[in-house]
């Protein structure tokens, strides 16, 4: 076992404090560490999006960054979002649009877009995909995907 | 990966051919060559250490000098194994006298590249390939100069 | 009976749970004391081994122990066949070298495990990569499969006399006979590459042994659990009730995870007992290019017949498949080759020859659109190019020559992947094109749209291509529906899911049967311990036969609830009625009783229960089909091209389908797009590439591109056609293949309508904007 | 894939990091943005002994006007800030056009500005725009006098520049553009935030006779090294940007100033065919910008 460093970082609100190797990606910190599961691991070098995470609000690549590098910030997973009874509006918007097949790169995708609503209320369909171009679905061929982005756009904006 | 190119050395062909066959000349125009050492007339081990930007890999293997046709030709094969891959190349060197002191190097080769540096490398490859082998002229040159002003 | 479920847009049962994060996925199993498994893998494709010193990675600090095969003694051996040859047809010659789990005197292809490091983390396993000495002496890469075929090539198997893993041909009518009689024959060469399963969640494998119990848990992302049971069981001498596999939620699986027998499943249950520590192995993205399965890559001599007219008189294939190193998997692949080439088409004469190749690339196994794209690909192609010698537009020869529904059922008398005979059982293949003409409008396009836009300087092309998909093949599948008496729906089968909803779809067959909430039926799939009987999930039969069987146990605990509420009330069966939820004796609803109370007297504790009469509300049901139900369809796709860049966009998507009857309409959509991108992927993006070395190119999505949001196009128009198959009692054919078969041969003729002044010929399945200009170069200056 | 060991430094402070810097000497790499080093790392391509993580020295994030009119950009200014910054898009409206091209927006969100250029991938969008845009590069070392590098002659090879190990690149100042001066970025990849198959930025200044005053456009992906073009200039300057003269130009940079590889993705051939298209997009539209006004 090389050094290790101590870090505290918020984690969907909740102080963690933990002993790294500086070497243990964020990704791998999140899912076996904290058993946050639903981040989720798919090519581990910054292409697929599958492991999205916001960083201080600001959704990045967590196979991209050291856990060591979260220590004092503040990370939100999509455990954050919903809970199985009571989905996010983006969630529900998935779930209804069949937005989803396997779920593995959906917690990407909702980390993604979550900030991308905020800015943008009303994204047209182009500013969508290419929201998404950073997210890799091998199952829905992004078109459902799209219109549940749509959909949560207008539920959201709503409810404003 | 097919190799091929050529150099014009301001030099007459019996220099630069003899340069070819220093194993210190070689040694010192091959970027991140740590060590070399003859094992015989034509065969040579060597440690080579690659820094490309973030991306560095360390080589050991051996060089050896093949069909030599002094001054005219010979071909070369490096064969070198670490831990990002292997890489083995085979190169044929042809010196032509231009006659003017100055020799036209032309060479042709193949180099094969296994390992992870193959797999998930391919879109440095080309321009840290001829990186190398500008950096290499670029070195040869400048010996050459010094031998060609001292004799 | 009600259909209150069947055929209605319902929203996924289990999408909360994927939503949230809180499904799980076989690396979030957590097991305490886990140890971490790595592979070393070869960085040669082809090379005798020497040795492989793994003494100093043996001392790090970290690493537990670390197996080459020489540690594994007489536990090594190659793995089984897991799919045999097709001994159904006569004269095929096979050589069976299977798959072995690590290698040892010789590596096949690049990415072969020599070493597995076990260590207290994944991190810890691969530095100890770097303390192995790995001594071999390379060997010529065999990886053209034209060359491997010659008898002079390099072997990859030394004691075979050549690379010929197998040498199938199939004949129906005469073709040289009919060629003798045709007015035009066309003959071309075509490249249908190589492509990767790329499901997002990589494979994984997690295995517990319980010394105390004698039990092995695995947890594995396989679509062929019972396959995995099965081999584990054998291969450590257990019987398979102690070995028990769960395949928890799994991140997509395309094909590539049926394939069993590889170094993890073969060695990580063998480490977890000797050690008896839980070991687990989470593939990286690089491995799964490396060493997990693939497909595709064939090259195709073909040759069609036509009389003047254009009607077909006969066509010849004599293809070569790339098996890989080893040919584990039998030949699923070209046998759905051969039967989808003719297989839209009225072809009275039909020669197909398989020469299925062993080269130094990992193994072959069915992916999505498995073998079917090729032959469709093919035929498409072939077609194009007559109509193209004939003068005739390619949408009017194929007019003429697609099968109709008065033809249904079809004989091609091809034997297929289950070796029967291949018979198309339903649909009207012509109804199908026709109906998608229409729907792009190719008239208007022909006439209006592509003048307008190449006065514009704009290249648009239209591509108008048929397409049938084989699906639900046998054997069988099963279930077993169990209402609890919490009056709740249980249903356990040993079907593993990818994603595709089949704990929706299958509830809903299940709850109109038993007149329960469909929310109330939980469906389990690919446990072991719950259900222990099945083949697989491939070839788009989940629908088909597990929706089947679901359908016939249902009918059973159905007939179950009327005979034990018969009897509660004592009145005959054409006496009770079925709620929701609950039984009663017709015109007296006030007084009824529960599924969940029902369930208790199915189950009494004092009593008797008859003689012939098994307890509970609980019934097992299996079907098998006598051969495939063959799904069918037509695309029309319009493309953009960049005349200067030579960039293609797909302008419009219009597909018909025919899967018959449609199970959740939603779900059945989500399934046509995601072939769609694959099947645009592999045409526009996504390709695999092995060096003359055997080197890998593409093992990371820098170069293997998958398609993105913005290479989809905008909307993909879906019609559907509902031609029953005759094969089950609700009609059903499968879809999960469909989207990705026609993309290829549909943008092709797109490509080449779009510069049709000029003789431009694609004979090749990928291409990228370089590969278009060099086709356009080389026609333009023909 | 997963990293091997190394040391780790977290200075707050420049003066921190430079010490840490040349303790190390060769065995330290600075860990800027980290999107295409973490990565590389992942891979085991990259195995630095040691990282000198510069994410906790706020000071090196800024982007602010420059008494010339021009811009100083930290080098830890994530790209997303520099594509988001109203300022940025005021001055050079170049990088904004530029930014959305580099990789995808999570890729933005962390990687940062001066990492990028200092990384010196020469299918890079970032380092390129350095040199076409002749941004000026502060480095700074321990016990060393502050330098500035012009970008064209910062990067030297591929992946490799001008910085010692036991420096770092502080800041980029971008200088205001002449009046009348357009730019335009024209790029080709196989997919939207992929590498650049080629791609071209012109910078062209336009005199009051709406003659060619002058010109910067670099060919980049199509070389060892991101090229700037000395055909355009001697075509262009002193003459009206015709169409004819700007297909020229477009001929004879894409005959003689580049050397294009062939790949998995495409051959010499093809990227010398896209090459000569897109020089004529990027100075057609950078003419017509400046045109405008700029």
């Amino acid at each position: 076992m090389s050094q290790t460093f101590p870090i505290s970082v918020t984690v969907n609100g909740k102080v963690y404090n933990r002993e790294v190797e500086p070497r243990l990606l964020l990704s791998d910190f999140l899912r076996h560490d904290l058993g946050l599961i639903g981040t989720h691991v798919g090519c581990e070098h910054g292409i697929c999006g599958a492991c999205t995470i916001l960083f201080d609000g600001e959704p990045v690549r967590s196979c991209l960054i050291f856990a060591v590098q979260a220590n004092g910030h503040e990370i939100r997973t999509v455990e954050s979002l919903g809970t199985p009874d009571h989905l996010h509006p983006l969630q529900q918007s998935f779930k209804d649009k069949h937005a989803l097949q396997c779920g593995f790169c959906t917690p990407g995708f909702l980390m993604t877009l979550v900030p991308f609503l905020e800015e943008h209320p009303n994204p047209s369909e182009d500013e969508i995909r290419e929201a998404i171009d950073g997210n890799i679905c091998r199952c829905t061929g992004y078109e459902k995907i799209v219109e549940a982005v749509e959909d949560a756009a207008a539920k959201l904006s709503q409810a404003k | 990966m097919k190799v091929e190119g050529e150099h014009l050395f301001k030099a007459p062909r019996e220099v630069v051919y003899e340069m070819f066959n220093d194993p210190n000349a070689l040694g010192a125009a091959v970027p991140g060559l740590q060590k070399m050492t003859k094992i015989d007339a034509s065969h040579y081990e060597a440690t080579l250490g690659i820094r490309v930007g973030p991306v560095s890999a360390n080589f050991s293997g051996t060089l050896t000098l093949t069909d030599e046709v002094p001054p005219e030709k010979v071909t070369l094969i490096v064969e070198g194994k670490g831990g990002a891959g292997f890489v083995k190349g085979v190169g044929h060197v042809n010196f032509e006298d231009l006659g003017d002191k100055t020799t036209m190097m032309r060479y042709v080769g193949e180099a094969n590249i296994g390992g992870t540096l193959a797999s998930v490398g391919q879109r440095m490859i080309d321009s840290v390939s001829k990186s190398i082998f500008k950096t290499a002229f670029e070195k040869l040159d400048k010996i050459l100069e010094e031998r060609w002003q001292q004799k | 009976m009600t259909a209150k479920y069947l055929s209605q847009p319902i929203k996924r049962l289990e999408d909360k749970y994927l939503l949230t994060g809180n499904a799980r996925y076989v690396d979030d199993i957590e097991v305490p004391g886990v140890l971490h498994a790595a592979f070393l893998r070869s960085d040669y494709a082809h090379a005798k081994i020497n040795k492989i010193d793994v003494s100093e990675a043996r001392k790090r600090p970290g690493v537990v122990a670390v197996f080459t095969a020489e540690d594994f003694g007489d536990f090594w051996k190659p793995g089984p066949l897991q799919v045999p040859p097709p001994t159904a047809i006569a004269g095929s010659k096979f050589n069976a070298r299977t798959i072995v789990p690590i290698a040892k005197d010789k590596i096949r292809y690049s990415g072969e495990a020599l070493a597995v490091v076990i260590a207290e983390s994944r991190y810890i396993a691969e530095d100890a990569f770097d303390d192995i000495i790995v001594d071999v002496e390379p060997l010529p890469a065999v990886i053209d499969l034209e060359k491997a075929w010659e008898d002079t090539s390099v072997l990859v198997h030394d004691d075979l006399p050549s690379n010929m893993a197998a040498l199938v041909s199939q004949e129906v009518g005469n073709y040289e006979e009919a060629k003798k009689n045709a007015d035009v024959v066309v003959s071309k060469r075509m490249l249908v590459e190589h492509v990767a399963g790329a499901a997002m969640e990589n494979r994984g494998f997690v295995a517990k042994w319980d010394e105390q119990d004698q039990q092995m848990t695995i947890w594995a992302n396989t679509q062929s659990p019972l396959t995995v049971r099965g081999s584990v069981a054998r291969n450590l001498g257990l019987a398979e009730s102690q070995v028990r596999v769960i395949t928890p939620y799994i991140g997509g699986g395309f094909g590539p995870k049926v394939m069993t027998s590889l170094s993890d499943d073969v060695l990580i249950p063998w480490i977890a007992k000797k050690l008896n520590r839980p070991i687990k192995w989470t593939e990286d993205r690089r491995e799964n290019f490396l060493a997990t399965t693939s497909e595709r890559d064939q090259i195709h001599h073909c040759e069609i017949a036509l009389k003047k007219d254009g009607t077909i008189l006969g066509f010849k294939d004599v293809f070569y498949h790339n098996t890989g190193a080893y040919d584990s998997y039998g030949m699923t692949v070209p046998l759905n080759t051969q039967t989808h080439t003719i297989s839209n088409y009225r072809v009275p004469n039909f020669y197909t020859e398989i020469r299925m190749v062993f080269t130094n690339t990992m193994v072959v196994t069915p992916v999505r659109g498995a073998g079917r794209s090729e032959g469709v690909f093919v035929m498409e192609r072939m077609i194009d190019f007559a109509a193209k010698k004939l003068g005739m537009d390619p949408t009017e020869l194929r007019l003429k020559n697609l099968l109709t529904a008065e033809e249904m059922p079809h004989k091609t008398g091809i034997i297929g992947q289950d070796f029967v005979a291949n018979v198309l059982d339903s649909g009207d293949y012509l109804d199908n094109y026709q109906k998608c003409l229409k729907a792009v409008d190719y008239e208007k396009f022909r006439k209006e749209i592509q003048p307008k836009a190449r006065k514009e300087g704009k290249r648009l092309g239209i591509g108008v291509v048929a397409f049938t998909e084989g699906t639900a093949v046998g054997p069988y599948e099963g279930c077993k529906v169990t209402i609890s008496t919490n009056g709740k729906v249980t249903m356990a089968t040993g079907y593993s899911t990818q994603g595709q909803g089949h704990q929706t779809v299958f509830a809903q067959i299940i709850a109109d049967q038993l007149n329960v909430k469909v929310e109330d039926v939980k469906v389990i799939t690919g446990d072991t311990g719950s259900f222990a009987w099945g083949a697989g999930t491939f070839a788009s039969r989940g629908a088909t036969l597990v929706g089947t069987a679901s359908y016939l146990a249902a009918q059973k605990v159905r007939a179950k609830i009327f005979a034990t509420a018969s009897k509660a009330f004592g009145v005959p069966e054409d006496e009770i009625e079925l709620g929701e939820g609950f039984v009663f004796v017709k015109g007296k609803p006030e007084n009824k009783i529960t599924l969940g109370d029902l369930a208790i007297k199915a189950n009494p504790m004092r009593g008797v229960v008859e003689p012939g009469v098994e307890p509970g509300l609980e019934a097992t049901a299996y079907y098998g089909p006598p051969h495939g139900a063959t799904g069918s369809g037509a695309l029309a796709v319009i493309v953009s091209v960049d005349p200067e860049t030579y960039k293609v966009k797909v302008e419009r998507f219009v597909m018909v389908d025919d899967c018959g009857t449609i199970i959740n309409p939603l779900i059945l959509d989500g399934q046509i797009d995601g072939g769609v991108s694959m099947g645009i992927g592999n045409t526009l993006y996504e390709k695999m590439v092995y060096d003359e070395n055997g080197q890998m190119l593409t093992a990371s999505f820098m170069d293997y591109l998958m398609p993105q949001a913005t290479d989809m196009p905008k909307k993909i128009e879906i019609i559907h056609q509902h031609n029953k198959s005759p094969l089950n009692p609700l009609g059903i054919k499968g879809i999960g293949e469909a989207g990705a078969i026609p993309p290829g041969p549909a943008i092709c003729q797109a490509l080449e309508d779009a510069f049709s002044e000029i003789p431009l010929e694609i004979l090749e399945s990928n291409l990228n904007p370089s590969i278009i200009y060099d086709y356009v170069k080389k026609a333009r200056n023909s | 894939m997963k990293p091997v060991n190394f040391d780790y430094y977290a200075p707050t402070s420049v003066e921190e990091a430079l010490d840490t810097l040349a303790e190390l000497g060769y065995n330290g790499k600075v860990l800027a943005g980290g999107q295409s080093l973490i990565a590389a790392m992942n891979f085991r391509m990259a195995r630095p002994g040691a990282l000198v993580d510069l994410n906790n020295i706020p000071e090196l994030s800024y982007i602010k006007p420059t008494p010339e009119g021009g811009l100083a950009i930290g080098t830890m200014t994530r790209v997303y800030a520099v594509e988001h910054s109203p300022e940025v898009a005021k001055r050079f409206p170049l990088l904004p056009e530029v930014a959305k091209f580099i990789a995808h927006p999570q890729i933005r969100r962390r990687g940062t500005f001066g990492g990028a250029i200092a990384h010196a991938d020469p299918a890079g969008q970032l380092p390129s725009i350095s040199m076409v845009m002749n941004m000026k590069c502060l480095i700074k070392g321990k016990g060393k006098e502050d330098r500035w590098v012009d970008a064209p002659d910062l990067i030297i090879g591929p992946f490799m520049t001008v910085i010692e190990p036991d420096e770092m690149l502080a800041e980029v100042v971008i200088n205001p553009l002449p009046a009348r001066t357009g730019a335009r970025y024209e790029q080709v990849s196989r997919q939207n935030g992929g590498y650049a198959q080629a791609a071209v930025a012109s910078i062209v200044t336009l005199d009051e006779k709406d003659n060619c005053k002058d010109v910067r456009m670099i060919l980049m992906g199509v070389g060892e090294l991101p090229i700037l073009s000395t055909k355009a200039s001697e075509i262009l300057v002193g003459n009206k940007p015709t169409t004819e003269a700007i297909e020229a130009v477009a001929e004879e940079a894409a005959a003689s100033e580049i050397d294009p590889a062939t790949d998995l993705h495409g051959t010499a051939e093809y990227r010398r065919s896209i090459t000569r298209v897109l020089i004529v997009r990027s100075l057609t539209e950078a003419f017509a910008r400046a045109e405008k006004g700029g």
